[in-house]
């Protein structure tokens, strides 16, 4: 908010201002106890909601978001964006369809697709690092790239044909569990380890709260932030996989906006855009929320108009909630 | 004290006219280029089409341009069209007054906008999301409001705004240069706009000097959803015609257009007269593009080049000026 | 807190100095920061380095550890001669400064920050073992006796915990030469107490300190050698034993300030412009009543973190009072700044980059912030009038810049100041709120910001100047008030207005 | 502001079920693409009457992205759980569905594929149009009312669509029987109106005489119609989809001719269809609506407002 001095905690000023002891609960954001609501709600008012079956299609429904909700957790706190990840998934997409169908080799598209979106993570990473160009601008600018690119690709055609071998990955189960079930909780480990047991990770947060501490320190924070956005256009890229095997086709507009939707959540779960002030677990929170409200509402058959007021409601009310119980 | 200047840069003339000066330069080059490949560009009729086709697309991005002086965002602004130009449309139907639509368009445009900037001070929510959420908002509204139909066919007095000439010129290249001269002299002419300057360069000097800075944003977002309503007039009376989904193509391009005008996503630098001519560059490419009959897939890729490249380029020239 | 401090260190006088600088000189465009500066520090020992702001410790210190390069001057360490061309090579050497600007980060906790880059690593590559570095830090803070958990967030904590932090950091670095940048300016009494123990604790193992302060009572408690800076020049070297307060602050100030500025206190002041009664605040003041007449230099002094720059942003409207009121000439104040400057009250706040200029923008822009509605009533702005405003201010404030149009951050801190005043002169102000008017500008900048001041009280103004530095309240003000504990501690006249009294009341215990 | 949120919810809720309280039949989805494009609204009215008339209750998933396929996939794995008696479905894209119609055959639900022709899986029947008839004779409709000669331009609409594969297709057969008749140019314009009448602005520019203009939809027309008037330049202009905007621009003589996808007619039959089958009473295998071009001679009984309509007898409507 403009009015307060950016200064924040670590001014002198604080001096006066008595130490608040950093309990986790405090930090839980509003979406949590929406979350909860919403689930009350619609397991009394839906026939289904609490079905097994429609539970785990909320969670695979969620894991494509989820893959980029995860990395653009780390990207936000670093204090940066990546606007071009919804574009970027979709040229992936494209790119694993295509080859898979002219080579056959899921291992070779897979490859594809990860390596192209590296390739637009590092890009964006280092025009911010290396060329100090603001991130929104650069992932905006990559956003159209990747666009344009996945509608040359295909010139606007639906790639389809794709082997089991590709659709296994949304369709398929392992040991009886859903495998986008198996891969969101694996990218959610695996990040949650990242960012919080690694150098990576307190880089991380450093890159966001304090970049001439890391300086002082003698790390080149830089890499770091290259590896941050390259970090997310690999997640991107396998975001590619699942979201191919869900269409069991590629398709150049598939995925186009699913950054706004990713940030949001990423917002709802209470990750600040600013000192590196986030939670890994808040963002899981986020995406599920917006899954339950879609599906819950689906199930109760409620007009579409009404569902996309009722995502931007969430979206409003939940932020103003956090804001409320920050004092100014 | 005089040794204290040596070392100083001469600050020669203000960055911003350099800038323009630039990017002018640019939309020089790219028309002789146009020029020499397609004997159909240098028509009168071309150029004429070229301003129409970027009056739209500059009244959406100059009042974006002030949002984004104030360090802000305004994601909302093509929902904000939809509504509009469906509720002013509607209205002129079922009242058959031009007059009565246009005011509740403009009216409907604004006040989404002042939410906006209610939601970014007093609810203290950042810009990105509050008006992302209001997009949504805004979209489910239009979407109930016009159940999937089509208002169309509005009386010739109100096309004239979209369609009609005046003296051989369209009117909306009137508009356009209208609210540009209007939007500069907002900004470099007004103490209202100086404030705005001020807000985005530093909020806390800006509030420490006795600028009501809440009032000033939410002025300033009040004033984007304005534009976004009279936008949505042009919009309406060009095509005669408005349905649901007409906006959601023309945020990200007017944002594009506002960024390549040199106006910088931090705040107190930019101006409303470089985002016209990042409106003309934006256009003119699509306008080469079609001209040419080149792969219109490809036009979402030009267009993300030359945001990076107008954005980096704008950083050279600052350097230069600066060091 | 009595001077009578036990000393835990033994006096190492003889032996090679562990550290020392020679002749280290530095120029930034425009200053002469430091001119042949010679300077030692003794294992075990703490070595006082005195002087104004301006007069050079910071910028020696920057060069000591490696975040300034010095033009010319040698180092030595045991004597043999060592080259610091980067954070890194200081490390090496075992030097560490606490900055007064923390290098923490916020989100991350009490351990991670103690161990940022040199995190202790786990079974797997890249990893980090969590058990072992909070032990580690665990141990860290114990020998520094501080309970802390260090699983604390350390934008948890207040500016003392953060700063203990800050040495933990450092001793973990295998530090033997500690800088402290006038450590105890943001702390409270007891914390202050605090960190003066862990400093002995320090002492009594061998560790070296350089302490950087102007406050004369710390000096005698702690220091064992002092060094006194003037100018970018080192002036004395002397023994604690050896020296008086007098003769330090004769060292430390010269007779500049008698040479380069002396006004008239005023004799008659004319009617109370501003008034603040039982004023209390979401700062954290309480009970605060001061007056301040037409024509009065007020002072407004005490330790950092007494409350002064908050009673300002109370008075001001810009932290929302909690009970009281303040008047300003004679109408009771409401609202925000945007009312209090329509009120004719200027606040020039301490942090100008952060809270008094628009640095992006113009000196004409910022020179006319504060006047656009009295200068341009109707709301059409003129750049030509404000130019020639503009031009008028730099004319008459003797501010450097090329042109009008040059942008403010381009200019040196003294001119920023100038431009911050000068906004206030157009805004027509009656009451001015200095807070730290000459923090960080140079001495010959100095003399002319007083001048200025002095001005406007000529002119009927009134003046509220908080100052951390003794000699200019004493020198400048008519009266003062003395702050602490967030309270006002007493009132000084004209007569009584001496650096002893001032001490007493700001140090003084209930 | 959370209790707010499940507030407004639940009222929501309670809304719909009182809404579901009437009908007292079989429950069928109806799947569209979009809540913006009237054809589909006038596709959901057409079902809503259906429902009406069988006394069956509609209930209507629409993505809240137009177009989406995640959400349309994510809309049938939710419909899936509630089990429907029957469903009509319109896919969002025809190739890339594929998973989410396996998914409604898996659960057994008896599917009407309706609009657009899915590639794969098993449908009741499916009932639609001949879009590549629709574009060869409308274009022939204009074709011959130029004379046979001139220049001509097609608008198309979304790339990769299959409605417009086939309606372009359609104008491009036609145009063959037409040697005299040059195409100066085959743009896309997303079957969007803005979108058009940029194309169109543009075009004018490169071509001098432009004798009539195909578009893929009835949006495409309007907006090139309003480039030329805004031009002052005359063309014959035809579209497709026979929306109320199309017959009004008919009566006002701007416009040539649409062809009739009719759109009420497809939710209509789609919805009986689906109805039939659960009642055991015979449904054809395809429905395919005649071929109609709606022009100044025939456009009246398209001059009434989609929901002012009444779905047609299926016996009128399906022969044999």
């Amino acid at each position: 908010m403009p009015e307060i001095p950016r200064a924040g905690p670590l001014a002198p000023a604080a001096a006066s201002q008595p130490a608040r002891a950093s309990v986790r609960w405090s930090r839980i954001p509003g979406v949590a106890y929406t979350l909860a609501a919403l689930c009350v709600v619609f397991a009394l008012t839906s026939k289904g909601f609490l079905n097994p079956t429609n539970l785990a299609n909320i969670g695979m429904q969620s894991t494509i978001l989820l893959l980029l909700a995860l990395p653009m957790t780390l990207i936000i706190l670093t204090e940066g964006i990546d606007l071009s990840m919804g574009a970027v998934l979709t040229v992936a997409s494209v790119v694993l369809a295509a080859t898979v169908v002219k080579t056959g080799s899921p291992v070779l598209a897979l490859g594809a697709a990860l390596a192209i979106g590296a390739a637009f993570g590092f890009a964006n990473g280092a025009l911010t690092a290396w060329v100090a160009i603001p991130p929104f601008v650069v992932t905006l600018g990559t956003m159209g790239i990747a666009q344009g690119l996945a509608l040359i690709l295909t010139d606007a055609q639906s790639i389809v044909g794709m082997p089991e071998s590709v659709t296994w990955w949304y369709g398929g189960f392992l040991a009886g569990i859903p495998v986008p079930l198996l891969v969101a909780v694996a990218a959610y480990l695996a990040m949650h380890a990242l960012l919080y047991h690694t150098r990576f990770g307190t880089y991380v947060f450093a890159l966001g709260g304090n970049p001439d501490a890391l300086r002082l320190a003698g790390v080149r924070g830089d890499f770091y932030l290259v590896g941050v956005y390259a970090l997310g256009g690999l997640m991107t890229g396998f975001a590619g996989l699942l979201l191919t095997a869900r269409m069991s086709a590629g398709h150049p507009t598939a995925a186009i906006g699913l950054e706004f939707e990713a940030i949001a959540a990423v917002a709802l779960g209470g990750t600040s855009f600013e000192k590196g002030n986030g939670w890994l677990f808040g963002t899981v929170l986020g995406v599920l929320t917006v899954g339950v409200l879609r599906n819950g509402l689906n199930l109760l058959g409620i007009p579409s108009a009404v569902q996309v007021a009722a995502i931007g409601v969430l979206v409003i009310g939940a932020l103003w909630v956090d804001s409320l119980r920050t004092p100014g | 004290m005089s040794e204290l200047v040596a070392g100083l840069p001469k600050h020669d003339w203000s960055g911003e006219f350099k800038a323009i000066g630039y990017r002018l330069l640019a939309v020089a080059a790219m028309c002789i280029a146009l020029a020499l490949v397609s004997d159909a560009f240098l028509t009168w009729n071309n150029v004429l089409n070229v301003l129409r086709q970027a009056a739209l697309l500059f009244l959406l991005a100059s009042g974006l341009t002030l949002v984004i002086l104030t360090a802000g965002l305004d994601l909302s602004v093509g929902a904000n069209v939809a509504l509009s130009a469906c509720l002013a449309g509607t209205v002129m139907k079922a009242t058959g007054s031009p007059a009565l639509g246009a005011a509740l368009g403009l009216a409907c445009g604004t006040l989404i906008g002042a939410v906006n900037g209610l939601l970014v001070t007093k609810a203290r929510i950042p810009p990105f999301i509050a008006t992302y959420g209001m997009l949504w908002v805004v979209h489910g509204v239009t979407y109930w409001y016009m159940a999937g139909s089509t208002v169309h066919g509005f009386p010739a007095n109100f096309r004239a705004l979209g369609s009609g000439y005046w003296l051989g010129i369209p009117i909306p290249v009137y508009l356009m240069f209208l609210f540009l001269a209007i939007g500069v002299l907002f900004a470099q002419r007004t103490t209202w706009g100086q404030e705005i300057y001020a807000v985005g360069a530093n909020p806390v000097a800006a509030r420490l000097s006795g600028v009501p800075i809440h009032r000033r944003l939410v002025l300033v977002y009040a004033l984007s959803g304005a534009m976004a309503g009279l936008a949505s007039l042009i919009f309406l009376a060009r095509l005669n015609a408005a349905e649901g989904d007409i906006g959601e193509s023309l945020t990200l391009p007017a944002i594009a257009a506002v960024l390549i005008g040199g106006t910088s996503l931090f705040g107190g630098i930019g101006t409303v007269g470089g985002t016209l001519v990042g409106a003309l560059i934006l256009t003119l490419v699509l306008n080469g593009m079609n001209l040419l009959a080149l792969n219109p897939n490809s036009q979402p890729l030009v267009t993300g080049v030359i945001v990076i490249l107008a954005v980096y380029l704008d950083m050279l020239t600052r350097k230069r000026t600066r060091s | 807190m009595s001077i009578s401090g036990v000393r835990a260190t033994a006096r190492t006088d003889s032996d090679v100095p562990l550290f020392e600088l020679r002749n280290v000189s530095k120029a930034f465009p425009g200053v002469q920061a430091l001119e042949g500066v010679s300077f030692t520090i003794h294992a075990g020992e703490v070595d006082m380095l005195l002087g104004e702001n301006g007069a050079g410790k910071s910028t020696l210190m920057k060069i000591l550890c490696g975040a300034y390069h010095a033009d010319s001057g040698e180092f030595l360490h045991h004597g043999r001669p060592v080259t610091i061309r980067s954070p890194a090579d200081a490390r090496a050497l075992g030097i560490a400064v606490i900055f007064q600007e923390f290098s923490l980060v916020p989100y991350l906790d009490i351990a991670q920050n103690i161990f940022l880059g040199r995190e202790p690593r786990g079974r797997f590559p890249g990893t980090i073992d969590h058990r072992q570095m909070h032990a580690e830090a665990r141990r860290l803070l114990d020998t520094l006796g501080v309970g802390e958990d260090t699983h604390a967030l350390v934008h948890t904590l207040g500016v003392a915990q953060q700063q203990l932090v800050e040495i933990a950091k450092a001793l973990s670095q295998h530090a033997r030469i500690l800088v402290l940048d006038e450590p105890t300016s943001a702390l409270s009494e007891h914390e202050t107490e605090r960190l003066f123990a862990v400093i002995r604790r320090l002492q009594a193992d061998g560790v070296a300190m350089v302490y950087i302060s102007h406050r004369l009572p710390e000096v005698f408690l702690l220091g064992d050698r002092i060094t006194v800076l003037r100018d970018g020049k080192g002036v004395a070297t002397v023994a604690v034993s050896d020296t008086t307060p007098d003769e330090l602050v004769t060292l430390m100030v010269g007779r500049r300030v008698d040479m380069q500025y002396t006004r008239e206190y005023s004799t008659s002041p004319g009617e109370i412009v501003l008034e603040a009664k039982n004023l209390a605040a979401v700062n954290g003041i309480a009970g605060v009543d001061l007056t301040v007449r037409a024509g009065e230099i007020v002072g407004l002094a005490g330790l950092v973190g007494a409350g002064r720059t908050e009673v300002a942003r109370a008075i001001f409207g810009a932290d929302r009072t909690t009970e009281g009121e303040v008047f300003v000439l004679g109408q009771a104040r409401t609202g925000g700044p945007d009312r209090t400057v329509r009120m004719r009250v200027a606040l020039i706040p301490e942090g100008r980059k952060q809270q008094g200029l628009a640095i992006v923008r113009t000196v004409t822009d910022n020179l006319v912030l504060a006047s656009l509605k009295r200068l341009f009533p109707r709301g059409w702005y003129s750049p030509a009038a404000a130019a020639r405003t503009a031009e008028g201010n730099i004319r008459a404030l003797r501010i450097a810049t090329p042109s009008a149009r040059q942008e403010v951050q381009y200019l040196s801190g003294g001119n920023q100041q100038k431009v911050v005043v000068g906004k206030w002169l157009n805004a027509e102000a009656k009451v001015y709120l200095f807070d730290e008017p000459t923090r960080g500008i140079d001495v010959g900048a100095k003399a002319e910001v007083f001048a200025l001041i002095d001005q406007l009280v000529k002119d009927g103004a009134g003046v509220l100047m908080i100052s951390s530095e003794l000699s200019e309240v004493v020198k400048v003000c008519d009266r003062a008030y003395v702050m602490r504990g967030f309270r006002i501690a007493g009132e000084l006249v004209r007569a009584e207005l001496t650096e002893a009294n001032i001490l007493r009341l700001a140090m003084h215990h209930a | 502001m959370k209790r707010l949120l499940s507030l407004s919810i639940s009222a929501a809720v309670a809304a719909v079920l009182s809404g579901a309280a009437r009908a007292d039949g079989e429950t069928i989805a109806v799947f569209t693409k979009n809540q913006t494009n009237p054809f589909f609204q006038a596709v959901r009215l057409g079902a809503d009457s259906a429902g009406k008339q069988m006394n069956a209750k509609v209930v209507h998933y629409v993505p809240t992205k137009p177009d989406s396929i995640p959400e349309q996939m994510s809309q049938i794995e939710d419909v899936v759980v509630t089990k429907p008696n029957a469903i009509v479905f319109t896919p969002v894209d025809y190739k890339a569905m594929n998973p989410g119609i396996q998914k409604m055959n898996a659960a057994k639900i008896p599917v009407v594929n309706i609009t657009d022709r899915a590639e794969q899986g098993q449908f009741v029947t499916f009932v639609g149009a001949n879009d590549y008839k629709i574009g060869f004779d409308t274009a022939t409709h204009l074709l011959k009312a130029m004379g046979g000669k001139g220049g001509v331009i097609i608008l198309e609409g979304v790339r990769g669509s299959i409605t417009n594969a086939d309606r372009t297709r359609g104008f491009n057969d036609a145009l063959k029987a037409f040697p005299d008749v040059k195409l100066l140019a085959s743009q896309s314009a997303n079957y969007q109106r803005l979108a058009a009448l940029q194309v169109m602005e543009n075009l004018m520019q490169a071509n001098r005489e432009i004798g009539g203009v195909l578009a893929a939809n009835d949006a495409m027309a309007t907006g090139a119609i309003e480039a030329l008037e805004a031009a002052n330049r005359k063309a014959l202009v035809i579209g497709i989809n026979g929306t109320k905007e199309a017959v009004d621009a008919i009566k006002a003589g701007k416009m040539l001719a649409t062809g009739d996808y009719s759109a009420f007619n497809q939710g209509c039959i789609g919805t009986m269809a689906a109805l039939r089958q659960l009642r055991g009473q015979p449904v054809p295998k395809e429905v395919l609506f005649p071929v109609m071009v709606i022009d100044k001679s025939n456009f009246q009984p398209y001059d009434i407002p989609v929901d002012k309509r009444q779905c047609p007898k299926w016996e009128d409507m399906v022969k044999g």
